[in-house]
């Protein structure tokens, strides 16, 4: 079955790759703006085999996995305690829903202000626009709680440490994997983003130098390489569920029929 | 506890912290000459002076109405095709690499490209806002499709629930709480959208306007900007919070009911 | 009608492998009344859920007129084991019991007076509007209970359906469906572990062993038709009856080494 | 990261002074990568480190903020800022125009068979520019007044260089105010220049500068004098050294070889044309840029 | 020890109030084996869970030993009666069983031990390896009986904790309470819908109107301590119990109209 998915995954990619390429060649759109995938492709052999390529995806993933695992513990601290202390969550309420919609690309200015083009200005904008994700996630995942199971924790005398690690936590699970997966591609975007605009170092300022010279197919193979950085990184996600989640209905019931 | 007291209580815990928060920017900015760090001051006197309704009619509700045109695009295709992708196995199996592929292209690079397919109007505004919007929207309706309880779907097989019934009477309700939490998120990512969107062959605008005055260095007419999108991000969550209750009102009772008044 | 031939069932996955059903074969004619009874865990849920066409056996297969069962045939209802996770809670006791309703495409008006019709007859009809986990548990019952009845079903599957019940009501509800059967001819089959009402309900009982499950009796009772809870119940083939199938399960027990208490001095000893 | 401590903005060790410059990464800034290959920041005690941007929002705060020392901006974002409060000063020129009407590095483009030949056809038409309210649309409105139409009714649209090839191409604008190598690529695919927008503002226009903070000129004049010095001697060796120029290019862009020959490169001049700033800031003044006029003493070095 | 004094429950929400409760005084001495009986959605859950202080009362209050409950006190169990719900999916029986045990405090070892004495005891010591929702409706319930018993509660409350296993094991089950509740002493509240085994196990009856809820009848069981299944069943005491309980139950039913089972024909005549 594992095999059938990877079969099924590539033909899909297959499927894909096929359509970039015969929409330029079809005249649908021109070359020049929109590469077919071959010549992509060659420009991506070009890009893969310049050093600086590394380099500028080392800077790239150091920056969203700083940044990812800074927000996704700030969020699943912040969304436990704010549903294990209810009071703390309507005060807050209005704030967060003040803050959540403010766009990370409008505080550029502000990062660059505090700290540059360095990596902390890029894990300001990461962290912020992914720490949101995480947040609403585990706030509507705690809700989920079962009542029954609630009390049963209670009557059986679990304090609230227990009940949060016990209850709250496994329930929540399904609600935050999908908020990590979520917050692992936001936090892809803003550091790629964070780059272009700024100029950190970075796959986000290759693209931005591919852009001003006008070199689209380089362009379109970094783009290419932004995606495939998001596909490696569910697929990790879902290894993980899979182990995580095997007691939770959306995974048993793949196993089961 | 009686109505008003509990209306008022409501409202302290609204206002509280905004309060508090706004009266510490207040005082800490009071003074301040760094042109990016206005004192509050000056920004709540910019304030009506920006915002005035010339340039609310000409640049809020050209980007309301693109927003929640992309919004509800979003909303329709994420629930239609997250439907989809959690029913089947072999769709997911095939769709999942091509859509992990797609939703980790950044926004602002992706926006030429729908450029080319779209044009510059407003057509390209919504569809990046809808592009954005629809991730959130369509993992959570997949999981939450994927999460029905068996004995419910054993329910619905034996007395003949199929089809378009299935969907509406049976998955669709159980996933609900999950794909609200899924069009909250797509919610303030749909304003964060709407103003790069507006950065893009732009004339008018929200976001076109928080750039304008970035780049032209008036930087309290910025921060009146920001402070406008927090507000309708905070306006839009409270009238979204109300539909809520009302569609998922089944759900919330079943859990408030069993949960003890404090 | 039905047939069970050589069913076979084996759950995996995660790691552990049960055999739950191990050679079963039986029938039902059209129109019977059938109980199952079995120990706890024996696989009369399963066994129910592969007739019903919602499992699919391991080996063996089960037939309805004949024709293979896949999945769930028209016109036959379920009563769910787990009442509770079975009623939608979006959905108001009414609704609830109207939607298989719908589904079959009945006129509105038609459809009100059957769901009305089976709320009052398990003594719910003041609770149409109310939401099923507002409900206490035996309500719950009865609210799947009333849904299954108002779909008027050829076929009836109901896995301990009297559970959370009061005596009282209970007694009610298996007349209710002693009624239902004169009445309209279905067939019934139906899972309890209440012995007594093995007996009074059924025109057969069927004894199932522990698991791995095959068929350790089937026991005609041959009471008269009509029946009624103060007569029935006393007469001494009654008794006997009782006697019987209880002495059967207590064999199915005993060839279980798992499913035996091992309290010591728990166990009852009879004969 | 480039830097490990930020508080050490700008760092000297034995006499060579590092100082971080925001730049764009286009043909404009080519000397400061030449000169600084060639050794003339190092000759003056200067080493560069380039931090490529996208533009003004991410240079001017980080200069204000000693984030980069130097940085890059056109004259008309300079004249905003400093009549907004912002405490920029111009330290040596950037980048001018060729002064050659069709052989400039900027040019005002439409779509080859649109019928439209001058800038006067342009009234009622959308024309594309990189920023609004800014020197781009400024000086297109001032080839449209010089063609005898009227300026107010063109609509203005704002469209990024690299998108305005294919914008102009599907026909969803009519015009572009394109530099290289934009310019170049629209004119490949078919594309016309109707007019030169910054020659006719001046052809002497002074489009872009090198600037720095207030507060760091203040602080740090030795080190601003040693940059002005390099600087205008880089823009000298780069204007005499075209082939060079292109050369470099490759080093810090991804100007595909084949439009690298065929690009108008920018005059360097060494020194500003202040009365070319004068015209673009009462320009910029007609159209509304500024909040209150910009101090040209103050700015200027 | 547990007082329940003029404890009064109003549902509200979604449109439907309910008084649930309207007016219960009762108390449970320490270490005594009380029984509640009433009609099905009479309040017996809701009064548990208020004395468990899981819901808080509307009106009136609960004291144990004399202080008010407000919460779950340390040292009591519960048996809920939607089983099912009340076991963690996420956790294998033996993790659900021990994760109580582990909040205590206690040793590794002893928890061990207590675990698989537990499961033993209600006859699945083999499934303490598989997840809840691998085991069938009976072996669920017995994982939670389980869990209350390893617990080692002074106060153990009990919601029709035997409604899903098979005769055999629910006797079993039965004799399990009594002798725990005589080897340690503790107070048990038990609610059941079976007259008989109301009877059998308490030390005390307690009849429950038909909502809004009463305390109809209370009534000493005077049979001897040491009881079993085989002798105490059939002694004439313990028929006449069961018959006034029955006629009680029938009463309190009789009481309300909503509660009453309207098919006609379908309600048992007795005297
Ligand atoms: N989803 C499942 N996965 C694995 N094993 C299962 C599953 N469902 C049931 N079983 C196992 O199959 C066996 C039979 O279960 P089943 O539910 O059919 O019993 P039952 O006769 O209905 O018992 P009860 O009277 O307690 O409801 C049990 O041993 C149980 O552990
Ligand atoms: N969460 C709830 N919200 C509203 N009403 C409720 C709720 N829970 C119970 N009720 C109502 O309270 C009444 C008593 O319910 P309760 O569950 O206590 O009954 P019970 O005696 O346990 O019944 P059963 O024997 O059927 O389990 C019922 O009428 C029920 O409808
Ligand atoms: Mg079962
Ligand atoms: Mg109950």
């Amino acid at each position: 079955m594992k095999h059938l998915n990877l079969v099924l995954g590539a033909a899909g990619l297959a499927v894909f790759l096929a359509v970039g390429e015969a929409v330029p060649r079809l005249g649908l759109v021109k070359e020049a703006y929109f590469p077919p995938v071959s010549t992509i492709a060659g420009a991506l052999a070009r890009e893969v085999s310049d050093p600086a390529f590394w380099t500028a995806l080392g800077d790239t993933l150091t920056g969203w996995a700083v940044g990812l695992a800074l927000a996704v513990a700030g969020g699943l601290l912040a969304g436990v305690l704010l549903s294990v202390v209810p009071y703390l969550r309507e005060a807050t309420a209005s704030t967060v829903e003040f803050l959540r919609p403010i766009p990370s690309v409008a505080l550029i200015p502000l990062a660059v202000l505090l700290y540059g083009t360095e990596l902390r200005s890029v894990l300001l904008l990461v962290v912020y626009a992914a720490f949101w994700q995480i947040l609403i996630q585990v706030l509507y995942g705690v809700q989920d709680v079962d009542p029954v199971a609630e009390a049963t924790a209670r009557s059986y005398g679990l304090g609230t440490l227990a009940r949060v690690r016990y209850v709250l936590w496994p329930t929540a699970l399904p609600y935050v994997m999908t908020g990590v997966r979520l917050a692992a591609a936001v936090a892809l975007i803003l550091s790629v983003t964070a780059e272009l605009v700024i100029g950190a170092p970075g796959l986000g300022a290759r693209i931005a130098v591919a852009q001003t010279s006008q070199a689209v197919p380089e362009m379109y193979a970094l783009i290419v390489v932004t995606g495939l950085l998001g596909l490696l990184i569910n697929v990790g996600a879902r290894t993980v569920e899979r182990r995580a989640l095997s007691w939770h209905q959306s995974v048993r019931g793949e196993v089961a029929v | 506890m009686n109505g008003t007291f509990r209306v008022l209580r409501r409202l302290l815990f609204v206002v509280a912290l905004p309060a508090v928060l706004l009266t510490v920017w207040w005082f800490a900015s009071a003074g301040s000459t760094d042109v990016y760090w206005p004192p509050l001051e000056t920004i709540v006197a910019a304030f009506p002076e920006v915002w005035d309704g010339e340039r609310i009619r000409a640049d809020l509700l050209p980007s309301l109405w693109r927003l929640l045109s992309g919004y509800a695009l979003a909303a329709v295709v994420g629930v239609a095709l997250g439907t989809l992708i959690g029913s089947y196995r072999t769709v997911r199996a095939f769709c999942e690499p091509v859509l992990e592929f797609l939703r980790a292209v950044p926004p602002p690079v992706l926006v030429p490209v729908i450029m080319l397919f779209a044009g510059i109007g407003d057509g390209m505004k919504i569809v990046v806002i809808a592009v954005g919007c629809v991730w959130p929207i369509l993992l959570n309706t997949v999981e939450g499709v994927r999460a029905v309880d068996p004995v419910m779907t054993e329910t619905a097989r034996c007395y003949g629930v199929g089809g378009a019934a299935r969907l509406r009477h049976l998955v669709l309700p159980s996933a609900s709480p999950q794909i609200f939490a899924g069009l909250r998120q797509s919610l303030s990512i749909g304003i964060i959208l709407m103003v790069i969107s507006e950065m893009f062959a732009a004339s008018n605008g929200l976001g076109f306007a928080i750039v304008q005055f970035q780049r032209g260095f008036a930087i309290p007419g910025m921060w009146t900007g920001i402070l406008v999108l927090g507000l309708l991000g905070f306006l839009l969550s409270v009238v979204f919070q109300l539909v809520e209750r009302r569609v998922l009102s089944w759900y919330h009772g079943l859990r408030d009911s069993s949960r003890r008044s404090p | 009608m039905l047939d069970v031939r050589g069913l076979r069932k084996v759950y995996e996955g995660s790691g552990r492998t049960v055999e739950a059903v191990r050679d079963l074969t039986f029938s039902v004619a059209a129109g019977e009344l059938v109980c199952l009874v079995g120990p706890s865990g024996c696989g009369k849920t399963t066994l129910l859920k592969c007739m019903s066409g919602l499992l699919a056996p391991t080996g063996g297969e089960v037939l309805l007129d004949g024709r293979r069962v896949t999945g769930p045939p028209p016109g036959m209802a379920f009563v769910f084991q787990e009442y509770g996770r079975s009623l939608f809670p979006w959905m108001r006791v009414g609704q609830n019991v109207e939607l298989p309703l719908k589904q079959k495409g009945m006129a509105k008006e038609r459809r009100r007076a059957l769901v009305a019709d089976a709320l009052e007859s398990v003594g719910l009809a003041d609770a149409a509007k109310a939401y099923p986990w507002q409900l206490s548990g035996g309500m719950q019952q009865r609210v799947a209970i009333a849904r299954a009845l108002a779909y008027e079903p050829q076929v009836l599957l109901m896995d301990e359906p009297f559970a959370a019940v009061d005596a009282q009501t209970r007694a009610d509800l298996e007349d209710l469906v002693r009624r239902l059967w004169r009445e309209r001819g279905i067939t019934v089959l139906f899972v309890t572990h209440d012995i007594d009402e093995a007996v009074y309900l059924g025109e057969r009982v069927v004894v199932l062993s522990a698991s791995p499950t095959v068929v350790q009796e089937e026991l005609v009772v041959d009471l008269p038709v009509e029946r009624d809870q103060l007569n029935t119940r006393v007469q001494p083939r009654f008794a006997e009856l009782r006697t019987r199938v209880y002495e059967q399960i207590q064999a199915a027990k005993r060839g279980s080494v798992s499913a035996a208490p091992g309290a010591p001095g728990a166990g009852v000893e009879k004969e | 990261g480039s830097s490990d401590d930020p508080s050490d903005k700008s760092s000297s060790s034995g006499g060579v002074t590092t100082v971080k410059v925001g730049v764009i990464p286009i043909v404009d800034v080519a000397p400061l990568y030449l000169g600084q290959e060639k050794g003339i920041f190092g000759k003056h005690g200067l080493k560069l480190e380039m931090t490529p941007a996208q533009g003004g929002a991410a240079i001017v705060p980080g200069v204000v903020s000693n984030q980069f020392q130097f940085g890059f901006s056109n004259m008309a974002s300079l004249m905003i800022a400093q009549s907004n409060g912002v405490p920029v000063r111009a330290v040596v020129n950037g980048v001018a125009t060729t002064g050659e009407k069709g052989k400039d590095f900027g040019g005002l483009v439409v779509k080859g068979d649109s019928g439209i030949t001058s800038a006067k056809d342009l009234e009622g038409k959308k024309v594309a520019v990189n920023t609004l309210k800014n020197i781009n649309d400024t000086t297109v409105r001032e080839s449209v007044r010089e063609a005898g139409g009227d300026p107010s009714k063109v609509k203005f649209v704002e469209i990024a260089f690299d998108q305005m090839p294919a914008a102009l191409d599907s026909g969803e604008i009519d015009g572009a105010m394109a530099v290289e190598p934009a310019l170049t690529t629209a004119k490949s695919q078919g594309a016309v220049e109707v007019a030169s927008s910054y020659v006719d503002v001046s052809d002497r226009l002074t489009v872009a500068m090198y600037f720095t903070s207030a507060q760091y000129a203040q602080q740090n004049p030795e080190v601003v004098e040693k940059f002005e010095a390099a600087t205008k001697e880089a823009l000298a060796y780069a204007d005499g050294h075209p082939d060079e120029v292109r050369e470099i290019l490759t080093s810090y862009t991804k100007i595909p070889a084949d439009l690298l020959p065929q690009l108008t490169l920018p005059k360097w001049p060494a020194e500003v044309d202040r009365g070319s700033i004068e015209t673009l800031r009462d320009l910029g003044e007609k159209d509304g840029l500024y909040t209150k006029t910009p101090d040209l003493d103050a700015l200027l070095p």
